[in-house]
This record gives structure tokens, sequence and C-alpha cells, in this order.
């Protein structure tokens, strides 16, 4: 027989002056079970709390009842007390008297009634409590970081120097991202890569950080803090160890003719190459579509120049599998193509090309030495039109959202534009001018102020080309709408910035919800904007929504904080409010039929499988078992199983069961 | 017919299954299960439009999967539930050899991706007299269909036999002996019956196979079948989802999609 | 004697949305009817039809189901499958014969204390103006005997 | 194959030669047209603007007929007529309710089983077809002009890419010809301006008649009467305009490919065209 205290709480005048309290404590007395039920007028103060906790001692209670406000408010203070007592804290339930009753209804005998209604449906929940305890789920204390640009090597750089070891993914050849592609970076003009290679190569040496470039994530099985992920690091068809990076090899090879990717197809390079000279690692892969050996079974040319014998032409992908506590992505996004506009000449036109390929125009490291050339003829621009939100905010044809870097970026693009030549005419459509942030209105006001840059806010309706020109043919919408047609040398589109490729797929890899852009989805929009719905993995950057650096870099932080205090203890405590499905003696082993209707309703993936073998190894049968690090508690697996195999820790089938017999 | 017999012969002289599950004469013009375990038995095998019952409710009983593989002759109805209880991982890939007859054609398969293709060539429709009586129950006023099911109800004595003739049906604890808690009152009283057929209903609404075999086996001839027909057609009308199609589990009640229609929600 | 019928309302609420927005309409002290008793489940994924039916077994004349509007979902998605099920079970009820009026299916969030009190005082009135369901309660009594 | 055609009131009047040449290339190409019975006005250029129920009943009623004529597709070459039936189809197939109104205005059933196609369409699916019985091949230079109305608005149309569109070029070049790369094939002739604001239409077709001369273009190809009566009718203001001679014709692309058939021209109305076609090969039988 249970042994229950009720502890009704006058909160004040809150309760007491709307509830009898002392009555309602009489009432309890009367309930099977209550073994002591008092009044008082502060219960959580501390005085309070003592009482309860005497009472608990001298009345040998296993459950208690505190009658006062909401648990929403104090059941965890509750909870606590009774724990110092002694018993579970999980045997504590609370009864809204204040929320739910004396604040909302008048003083009278029914609120009194409904009080004391509202405390036995508890008690009679109580007798059916378990006492429970924390999970507790081991922490490997790795991070992987998946993306190695700014806002991944920034997430690194936090993690490891927070003292924890991280494995930072990237798929191309060499870390950096977009932000190594840049020219200058607004809104200090200060050049992009002088900010970012000491980044780069403190990432690539610090202790705690595993670089592995030319790497992809191929599978992610597991939970928080106990993650198995494999990675697949791609052929380099070449030997990392003894490579020395001298660069003989890609001096001497003899296919230079291949679009650059680095330089966004406005250069070349050759089939052994490093995407760009400050790479990290230092070290060239081989491009298999393009290696003249891999086609005709002959050249090898990089393999007789090299001086430590590292080219390794039959070398094959390898699949790494690592243990990591905690994931975060960094996936960044891409640009929408110039082929895209139909109304622009479906990307026909050489000479209209987007902003990273203006960024890689304008670079002093770029395929024009920062020379202005337009790509067409190498002639220079005299007459260059920027137009913004190309298919951002276009809900007919492009992306509803807007891309929030570009109104930035285009002040930038035409400003650096003006300073090289400076006789040229530089002229921006646009829509609104979006430039909230530090410094950021005053420097678009500078292009337009300082540098002369003509902002016509309209849309073009069309570019087509005529001797050698491309004609805009746009609006001015603050002249009435009137016609503006503009002969230019150069268009430049600051196309939508869209999720990056392949990143749905990584997403259903992860288990991490997305949205139908692409972008992956974060856990609460604005208090858990750097996590995921699925514990242990986090966010940073573009992946998540368009971003510019300072951004990308503070939400990085954000993240490797929280993998920091992630992997600030071995273990990882949670609520033991988790479903459970049962077990029991053989040759019944449990309820479940094994159906696994459930699996679909869970949203956290947490529904396993669990083989039931005979000692011989034989597989008995199937059953579903709920992995108490991904479950969240919400239940909804338990209403779906038709034998109630499953049970809800904390709300199970008997403690509601008796809550409704007392109604 | 023949062809059925011809295969089931072959079948269990080349000993590829251990048993052939049919029909056969049974008393009084009923067609009764068989299972033939020796070639001479199978003679015994009956084909025809009296044959309903839906074999796939054994394939899942200790018994018969004691027995190694078995060959099941499978009408529509029949093959809809092994698709079901395979998707429901109950009967796996091979483990029963599968003779669908539609009408005079016959074909052997044994795996749910079989089964699906096959099932996508089929239409499946109620009943003429059973879309009558749901049109007409609809029909009613609230009070009339709660009067005709009380009445119904009130010969129902909780015999099972609805749910054992189930092929769905097959969990070996039921939640009717579930009792921690006992959510439905074990007795065969006004209340028992009704929360019985209630439950009956929701575990079998996105799962039920419209054979109809609960409405034939009522010993009392309460039609419980337009129940579970009732809501099935209502999934299938709300989600365009239907039990016993897909090899891959595709149940209604554990996806949803957000633009699901909610006007009846305050 | 005439005195006035007082129904039996039973609410199933999940924990972050409805609790919190009938917390709300106690804090703000807005007054509704005491009808209501209020059961505590973590989301409306959690109820389970059962649930209802022991309320109505247990002399519920009205009962209200509530939980996070769509998209706000403390589990993301437990009120899209709960939602689902009550599309089901409703239509279930219904062909059974049950009186539908007397259950409501709502969405009240965190932010709707003044909601909450509405609901309530709605569902109590109507229910009231239906009278005790004695139907239910038929079968009920004929159970006990 | 055998398929409805809606000829409208342009390919009986202004346009003749549309409705000649249409004929003739699809009878040699073994394409049955059934006229749609009792045919009426499409609503084209007003009545959308001035009543919307009657720019409904309308099409609904041409459908209707073709339904009953149990006709599956129809071919309406007109541009505007092509684009009102598929406007009115598309409005009624999303407003149900509109349906019974617009069933008793037109005394008739109307089912919406109909499928509109344009003339760029039927030819495309022939396109082998074309290509097998090409004797002459059009060796010339052409501008394919799409106008508005072919291609325009993608969601009720659904036809090609709306602002480049490519099924015209691909066509010419199936039968020799060389498209021109020209940046106005969807750009505004001035439409229906054609009778009211002839001013308009000079500066609007003179700038594609200017721009397809400058691009080498020996002729401009179109697929909607407007047009044409546009590039054609109205050449000799749009030569004033200009201050300029231009004599580049403008030709249906019914009648290139009839002529690369190696069809009698004067069976594709190429006499009917106020700038003449001269070609070497056609000079003779037309003068």
């Amino acid at each position: 027989m249970s042994r229950i205290g009720v502890f009704t709480c006058h909160c004040g005048e809150n309760i007491g002056a709307t509830v009898d309290c002392a009555k309602v404590a009489e009432m309890c007395r009367a309930i099977p079970g209550v073994v002591h039920s008092v009044d008082y007028k502060y219960m959580c103060s501390d005085p309070g709390q003592r009482m309860m906790q005497e009472a608990i001692r001298e009345h040998q209670l296993d459950g208690v009842v505190v009658a006062a406000c909401s648990p929403r408010m104090h059941e965890p203070t509750f909870r606590r007390a009774v724990s110092g007592a002694g018993i579970n804290p999980y045997m504590c339930e609370m009864a809204n008297l204040r929320e739910h009753c004396s604040w909302v209804h008048e003083k009278g005998e029914a609120t009194t009634n409904k009080a004391a209604d509202l405390i036995r449906v508890l008690v009679e929940k109580v007798k059916h409590n378990e006492p429970l305890h924390p999970i507790k789920v081991p922490v490997t204390r790795t991070a992987m970081v998946i993306g190695g640009g700014v806002g991944g090597i920034q997430v690194a750089l936090d993690i490891a120097n927070g003292g924890h070891k991280v494995v930072l993914v990237e798929k191309s050849p060499s870390i950096g991202g977009h932000m190594s592609q840049l020219s200058e970076t607004f809104p200090t003009l200060d050049c992009s890569q002088c900010i970012l290679t000491p980044r780069m190569v403190e990432a690539a040496q610090h202790p705690n950080i595993t670089l592995m470039t030319y790497s992809e994530v191929e599978k992610v099985d597991g939970f928080i803090g106990n993650f198995k992920v494999t990675v697949r690091k791609k052929a380099r068809k070449l030997d990392e160890k003894l490579c020395t990076g001298c660069g003989l090899c890609i001096q001497k090879c003899p296919n230079k003719k291949i679009s650059d990717e680095f330089n966004e197809g406005l250069g070349t390079r050759t089939a052994i190459y490093v995407p760009f000279p400050q790479a990290v690692p230092n070290k060239p892969v081989i491009d298999m579509k393009n290696c003249t050996f891999y086609k005709t079974g002959k050249c090898k040319v990089c393999e007789k120049m090299c001086p430590t014998g590292a080219i390794r032409f039959e070398q094959e992908d390898e699949l790494v599998t690592l243990d990591i506590g905690a994931i975060v992505l960094a996936t960044g996004f891409k640009l929408m193509k110039t082929d895209a506009f139909p109304e622009y000449g479906y990307g026909k036109h050489k000479d209209i090309i987007d902003g990273m390929q203006f960024e890689r125009l304008a670079s002093a490291s770029g395929p024009t030495s920062g020379v202005m050339k337009r790509p067409s003829d190498g002639k220079e621009p005299k007459t260059v039109v920027f137009i913004a939100c190309s298919g951002s905010r276009d809900r007919a044809k492009g992306v509803p959202y807007c891309s929030k870097i570009c109104c930035m970026y285009t002040a930038k693009h035409a400003m650096l534009y003006k300073h090289k030549v400076h006789s040229g005419k530089a002229y921006v459509f646009y829509m609104d001018i979006r430039a909230a942030g530090k410094d950021y209105d005053e420097f678009v006001r500078r292009a337009i102020e300082e540098d002369e840059v003509k902002y016509i806010r309209g849309r073009v309706s069309r570019i087509y080309e005529e001797d050698g020109k491309l004609i805009v043919m746009g609006a001015d919408t603050l002249m009435g709408g009137e016609p503006v047609v503009i002969k230019a040398d150069m268009v430049v589109l600051a196309t939508a910035v869209q999720s990056n490729d392949r990143s749905e797929e990584l997403a259903q890899t992860l288990h991490v919800s997305y949205d139908s852009y692409g972008f992956f989805a974060e856990a609460h929009p604005k208090l858990r904007p750097v996590e995921t719905n699925t514990a242990g993995i986090f966010l940073a950057g573009a992946c998540q929504a368009p971003r510019d650096i300072p951004e990308t870099v503070a939400q990085a932080s954000g993240a490797a904080a929280k993998v920091v205090g992630l992997f600030s203890n071995e273990e990882l405590t949670r609520e033991p409010i988790v479903a459970v499905v049962n077990r029991q003696a053989a040759p019944v082993y449990s309820t479940c039929t094994g159906c696994f209707l459930c699996q679909g309703a869970c949203p956290y993936q947490a529904i396993e499988q669990e083989e039931i073998k005979a000692r011989d190894g034989q597989i008995l049968m199937t059953l579903a078992r709920i992995n108490p690090g991904l479950c969240q508690g919400c239940g909804t697996c338990v209403a779906t199983c038709r034998t109630k195999a499953i049970d809800l820790q904390g709300f199970s089938n008997e403690q509601l069961y008796a809550e409704l017999m007392t109604l | 017919m023949e062809a059925v017999i011809r295969r089931a012969k072959e079948l269990l002289e080349k000993g590829e299954v251990k048993a052939v599950l049919g029909y056969a004469q049974g008393t009084g013009g009923v067609r009764r299960p068989h299972f033939a375990k020796r070639p001479d038995q199978v003679d015994k095998l009956v084909l025809d439009a009296t044959c309903a019952q839906n074999l796939a409710v054994y394939a899942t009983k200790h018994e018969v999967k004691k027995l190694g593989k078995v060959a099941i002759v499978a009408l529509p109805g029949t093959q809809r539930a092994l698709i079901q209880l395979m998707a429901e991982r109950q009967i796996r890939d091979g483990e029963v050899a599968i003779l669908a007859v539609d009408g005079a054609e016959l074909k052997e398969l044994d795996s749910a991706q079989g089964l699906e293709e096959h099932l996508a060539l089929k239409t499946q429709a109620l009943d003429a007299k059973d879309k009558a009586k749901l049109a007409e129950l609809e029909a009613m006023s609230t009070e009339a269909r709660w009067a005709y099911w009380q009445e119904e109800l009130s010969r129902c004595m909780k015999c099972y036999a609805c749910r054992n003739s189930c092929p769905m049906c097959y969990c070996e604890h039921c939640t009717m002996d579930c009792n921690r808690p006992q959510w439905v009152p074990v007795a065969s009283h006004a209340l028992g019956n009704l929360e019985y057929h209630m439950v009956r209903t929701m575990h079998l609404a996105g799962r039920c196979l419209e054979c109809g075999d609960c409405g034939r086996a009522c010993p009392v001839g309460i039609p419980v079948h337009l129940l579970t027909f009732s809501a099935e057609e209502t999934i299938h009308e709300l989600f365009g989802q239907r039990a016993g199609r897909k090899a891959k589990l595709d149940y209604a009640l554990s996806t949803f999609k957000t633009d699901d229609k909610e006007s009846f929600i305050r | 004697m005439a005195e006035q019928f007082e129904p039996k309302i039973t609410a199933f609420v999940c924990n972050w949305c409805t609790y919190a927005g009938a917390d709300l309409t106690g804090t703000s002290r807005i007054k509704y009817q005491s009808n209501v008793r209020v059961l505590r489940v973590p989301c409306t994924g959690r109820i389970d039809y059962m649930m209802v039916l022991k309320a109505l077994h247990k002399g519920a004349d009205g009962i209200i189901v509530s939980g996070c509007h769509p998209n706000d979902c403390h589990y993301t998605s437990g009120n899209y499958h709960a939602r689902r099920r009550w599309m089901v079970f409703k239509k279930m009820m219904e062909v059974m014969g049950v009186d539908m009026r007397r259950i409501t299916f709502s969405w009240v969030s965190a932010a709707e204390g003044a909601r909450w009190a509405q609901l309530v005082n709605e569902v109590t009135d109507q229910v009231r103006a239906l009278g005790p369901y004695t139907a239910f309660r038929q079968v009920v009594g004929a159970g006990v005997e | 194959m055998r398929i409805g055609y809606y000829p409208g009131c342009s390919l009986l009047g202004s346009s003749r030669e549309f409705d000649e040449s249409a004929r003739t290339v699809l009878e040699a190409l073994d394409v049955e047209l059934v006229e749609v019975p009792d045919w009426n006005c499409c609503g084209a250029s007003s009545a959308h603007i001035l009543n919307h129920e009657l720019s409904l009943a309308l099409p609904a009623r041409i459908l209707a007929l073709a339904e009953q004529a149990g006709l599956t597709e129809v071919l309406a070459p007109c541009a505007a007529c092509s684009n009102r039936l598929l406007s009115a189809q598309q409005h009624l197939e999303q407003h149900r309710e509109l349906w019974a109104g617009v069933q008793e205005a037109i005394g008739l059933p109307y089912k919406g089983t109909v499928k509109v196609v344009n003339i760029l369409e039927v030819l495309d699916r022939l396109k082998e077809h074309i290509a097998v019985k090409t004797t002459a091949p059009f060796t010339k230079k052409v501008a394919s002009y799409y106008g508005c109305l072919l291609v325009r608005p993608p969601r009720i149309v659904n036809f090609d890419r709306p602002e480049d569109p490519q099924s015209m070029d691909r066509l010419l070049q199936a039968v020799g010809a060389i498209p021109v790369e020209w940046p106005f094939k969807t750009e505004c002739c001035g439409a229906a301006f054609s009778v009211t604001r002839t001013d308009l239409v000079a500066r609007l077709s003179g700038k594609l008649v200017q721009d397809a001369v400058k691009r080498g273009a020996d002729a401009i190809v179109v697929a909607c009467p407007m047009c044409h009566s546009n590039l054609d009718l109205r050449r000799a203001e749009i030569n004033e305009h200009l201050q300029e001679e231009y004599t580049i014709p403008a030709m249906f692309i019914t009648q290139v490919v009839g002529l690369a058939l190696g069809l009698d021209p004067k069976a594709l109305g190429l006499h009917r065209h106020m700038v003449p076609v001269e070609f070497a090969e056609t000079a003779g039988a037309l003068s």
C-alpha cells in the first residue's frame, strides 16, 4: 500500500484567497493511500520545503503530491526537495491549483472541489509512478566538422582550442571554401585570403585537428555521443606522406586546358593540380576524368617527374569509420548559375557572369591577376551593370527568400570595379537595399556617394547582344517606371544563394531535417538556432540559410560552444522520460510483435531493431528497441502500438489509466 | 483448378514445400481450409466460387511456421493479406509459396515485391451489398446509427471469432488481453463490446484488407466487417493509401503530410 | 428543483503548448468555467484514443483534445501524427454513432491564454446545452449491472 | 493522324494563307483535319476584358462542340485562339463551380476532355515525317518569331521556354533553314493594335524587322496571324517609320514547311502576301 503525502500550498493569497486550502487538505486525507495531508502558506519557501522533507521522513512517505502552481514552474524545485529527503524525485507530482484553478475560477465550493479533484487525479498517478533514474550516455569526445570553409575552420579551431579532438572533413582537395575564392571582403575591403590563410594553416597544424580533405561522409549510424561515421577518402592518386608539394608534377603535366573550378571556369588548370597556390594541404590530386593516362593508358609524366616517387596511379578510394561524439554541419552554399535566367539569355552570353566569377576577375590571384578583363574578348569593360536579386525574392522563377549577401557584395563589386577602372561606369539594378549590419549601410552609401556607382531601383527585363555590347533593358521605378536601356560591356548577376549540391542527401544520411530549398533546419528558429532536431548534430553557416562571413563565424563559434558543452562530461545525462519496449521472460520475450509500425511514427529515428537470439545464435525474433539516447519522450509510438508493448516512462499507460479512472 | 492441383502435387513431390494450404469440401456445402502434406492429399483440394476464407490467417501461426515452407492457394484477399504481413515483417520473402489465383489465372509468387507488381494490376472494390449498407449507415442520424450498432452489438458475446479469423490480428498478446491496465473490460457487456469493436476497428484502420472474413466468421451475424471497411475506405479517401498493396510498409497512421486536412480542428 | 446541469469536461493537452497556454490563462487572470479537468501528457502524439474512450467511460459529457499548432510541435511532428489519428478516430466514432459534438479537437499555443479560456467556455456551454451524455452513460450502466 | 481543327476568324480573313498552308501541309503529311462543326468566335482580344462569363462561354462552346464530334484534340493554328481556348479551359478546370452556368449559357454539356494544341506542337510531332519528305530544303537564314501568345503566360500555355523558345527553330532546322541568333523572338509586335494604332505597330514591329535584317535573316517566320499582319500588312508603315525599304518577307511556318515539302506555292497562299516572297526558287511561280 502506498504512503502518499499531499502538500497544499496557499501561494500566499494566490491560491488561498480563492480555494479553501485547509478544506482541501482535509478532503485529501480521505483519499485511500494518503497518509499525510497538510496545507502551508508558501510550499516553495525554505521552511515549506524543510517541512515537506521532515514529513517524508516522519511518515515514511513513498510518494508526494504538491498542490501548488504549475509543474512547468516548480516541478524541478519540489523534485529536488523530495530527493533531498531520500525518495526518488520522479515519485513527486504537482497538482496545478494556481494557474489552472484559483487564478481562473471564482471563489466558491466548486473551485475548492475542483482543487481536490485535481489532487485526487495526481494521487492516483503517483501510486503508479516508478522511481526513475537519469539516463547516462557515454560520450566519445571527438567532434566531426563537415565542410572546410571559413565556418568549418572556425568550429574546428574553437573545439580544438577547447581541448577536444576534431576531424575536419572537406570534399574538395583543399580547405578554404568560398572565402578563399573571394577577392576582398565587405565592409572593410580587406583581402580575403590574407585573413583566411592563417586560419587554414592553424587548422592544419593544430594538434587536435585531423584534416580529411578530398573526403565525403558516406554513412552515419548511432546517436548523440556515440556516432559511427564512415568517411570516403577519395583517391588523390598520391602518397601524401611522400609528397613534398614541390609542384614539379603540375608544371610538367601536358594537359593544361581544363576548366578551373577554383576560378569558376574563367581560367584553366592541369590534370594533376592543387586548386590554388595557398591550398591546405598543399598536395595535388589527379583529376581522373581529365588525366591522359586514365584516358589513353599512356603519359605518366608526373610520375616520371616526381622526385619522391609519390604518384600512385593504382590508389583506390578508402573507407574510414570513426567514432564521433558530435557532428557540426558547415557545408555552405552554392550560387544559382547564370543559365537559370531565360530573360538574360540562358547563360549563352559569356560576358554575363555571376558574383563569384566577378570575385575571381577582381582577385589578384585570379585568372587576370586582378585586372578587369571581360571573359569574351579580354577587353576592359567600360560599362558594367550589376543586377541584384537575380533569382532571389522571385516567386515565379527563382526562390522566394532573400539571399542576404548580395546587396553587400554587389556594392563591393561595383566599388572594386570603380577602383580598378576609374573611367568606367557602374550601374546597379536593385529591388531594395538590405544593408543591415555593422558598418554595412555606410559601405553602400560610400559606393553610391564616393565611388559614384549609379543605383537604379528596378528590374531588368531583358539582356541581348548587339554589336558586341550587351543591351540591358530595365525600368527605373523611382522615375515612374521609365524604361532604361544601358549598353554594357559586362553584366554581373548577383544570383541566388542556394543550398549546396547533395545537401538533401547528406541531411538524409544524418537524419536531420531540411527545408524545401535543401537548407538544414534548426531545432528552433529562435532559441535553438545552431542545433538540429537530431541530438548531437549542430549547424554553422550558410548550410542553414544564406549568411555572410561574420554571421557564419559567429554561428560557428556558437556551434563549437555547444559541442564543447556536450564534451564537458564523460557521460551525458538525460531526463528518463523516454519510451521503452517491454521485455519479458522467455519464451515470450516481449509483447512487441516486431511489426515496426511504430518506426514511422518516431520523429527521432529512435526505434531500432533488436534481434533476440537463442543460445546457438539462431535469431528467434526481431523486436523494436528504443534508443534512449535518441528518444525525446513524445510518446507518439506508444499510442501507435497495438499490443501496448511500448510505454512512456513518466506518462505510462498505468499512470494515465489511473488518472482517468479517478475522474 | 487443375493447374493448381498439378502444381501443388509437383511442389510436394519435389519436396519444395512441406504442405499446401488450400480449400476442401467441408460439411453442409461449406469450404474448409485443407492442409495437404502428402501428394495424395492434394486431390481433396477444391477451388470454386464458394471458397472464401482468407487463408493468410494461418501463415503466421506457430504450428504452420514450424512445418517449414508451405504453399498457399491465394485468392485476392489472401494475396493482399500476405503482402501486408510481409510488409509488417510477419512473413519473410520466400517463406511461403504463393499460388495466386485470380479467376482462371494462376501465378506463382514468393516475394513481397512480386506480389506488389502482381497486385498493382488488380483493382479492388467493395462488394455492392456492403457498399450499400455503408451508404445507408452514413445516411442515418447519429442517434439511429448508435441505436443500430447497440442493437447489433447486443448479440456480441466476445467470442473473438472476428479477431481470430483476421489475418492481420496476428498479435500474440492482443490489447484485449492486456490487463495492466485493463483498458477494455473483459466482460461481454454493452461497454466491453462497444470498446472492443472500436479498438478492433482502430487497429485495423490502414491495415484492413477488406476480405470480409471477420463478418463471415461472426456466429451471431453482426456485420463487424463494415466497421473496418469504413475505416479503410476513410483512410483511402483521406490519404490515398491502401493496405495490402505495397511490399514496403506504407501505414497511413505512422506517416503524415503537413497539409493533411484539419477543418475539423478548432 | 431546476438545478442547472453541470457537464463533466475532460481535457487532454500537451505539455508544451496547450498546458502552457492554460498556464498563461492563469497568469493573465482570465476567468473561465470550472467544469474542465485537465490531463497533461507530453505531446498530442501520446494521446491514445483509448484515453478518450475511458474518459467517456467515466462519464465525461464533453472532451477537449488540444496541442501545438502544426509546425510548432515541441517534438516536431507528434501533432501531425495525432491529427491523422484523430481524423480516422473521428470517422470511426461517427460510424459507431457517437455524438461527436461532444469531442473537440483544437490547437492552442503557449501564447494563446485567452483562446484557452474561450475554448473551455465554448465547449462547456455547448455541452451544457446538449445535456448529459445519457446514451453513453446507459451503455456504461449496462456494463455495471 | 486525325485531329480537330478550329480555324477561327483570322484564318478565314486576313490570314487565309495560314489556313490554306496549314491544310495543304497537314494533308501532305497524312493528317486528317476535322473542322469543329458550327464553331464560333473564341472571344480573342476583347471578350476577356469585357465580360468574364462570355470569355469562358465562347471557348467552352467550341470545346463542347469538339467533344460532341468525338474529338480528343483540337488544333487552333491562330495563337490568339489557342491561347483563349487554353485559358478558358484552365480557368474552368480550377473553378468547377462555374460549369453549371457555362453549360447553361452554351446549351451544351462541357466535359473539359479536349486537348488544345498549337501548330508548332503538331508539326513538332511530325518532325521526322517532315524531314523524310523534304525535297526542297529551305536553305535560308531565318528569324523565328514566336510573338507573345504562343508561349505566354507559361502557366497557362505550358509550351516551350517562355523567354527564348526553341521549337520553331528546331523545325526550321529540320527543313534545312538556318535560324539566326536574335533576341526578339518574343518581343511585342503590336498585336491587336494592328488596326487601331498603326503608329505603335510601326515602331514595335519596325524594331523586329530592322533587327532581323541586321542579323542577316532572309525571312521572318511566324506562327500567329497577328504577328504576320503586323510584319507583312503594315510593312509600308514600318518602312515609312524607319525611312528605309525593308523587303524581308514574313512567312508562316506552314508555308516554309510546305515549300520544303515541294508543295505548290499557290496552294500555300504565298501569293497573298503584301511583301512578296521572292527567292530564286519561288520567283517564277509567284510572278
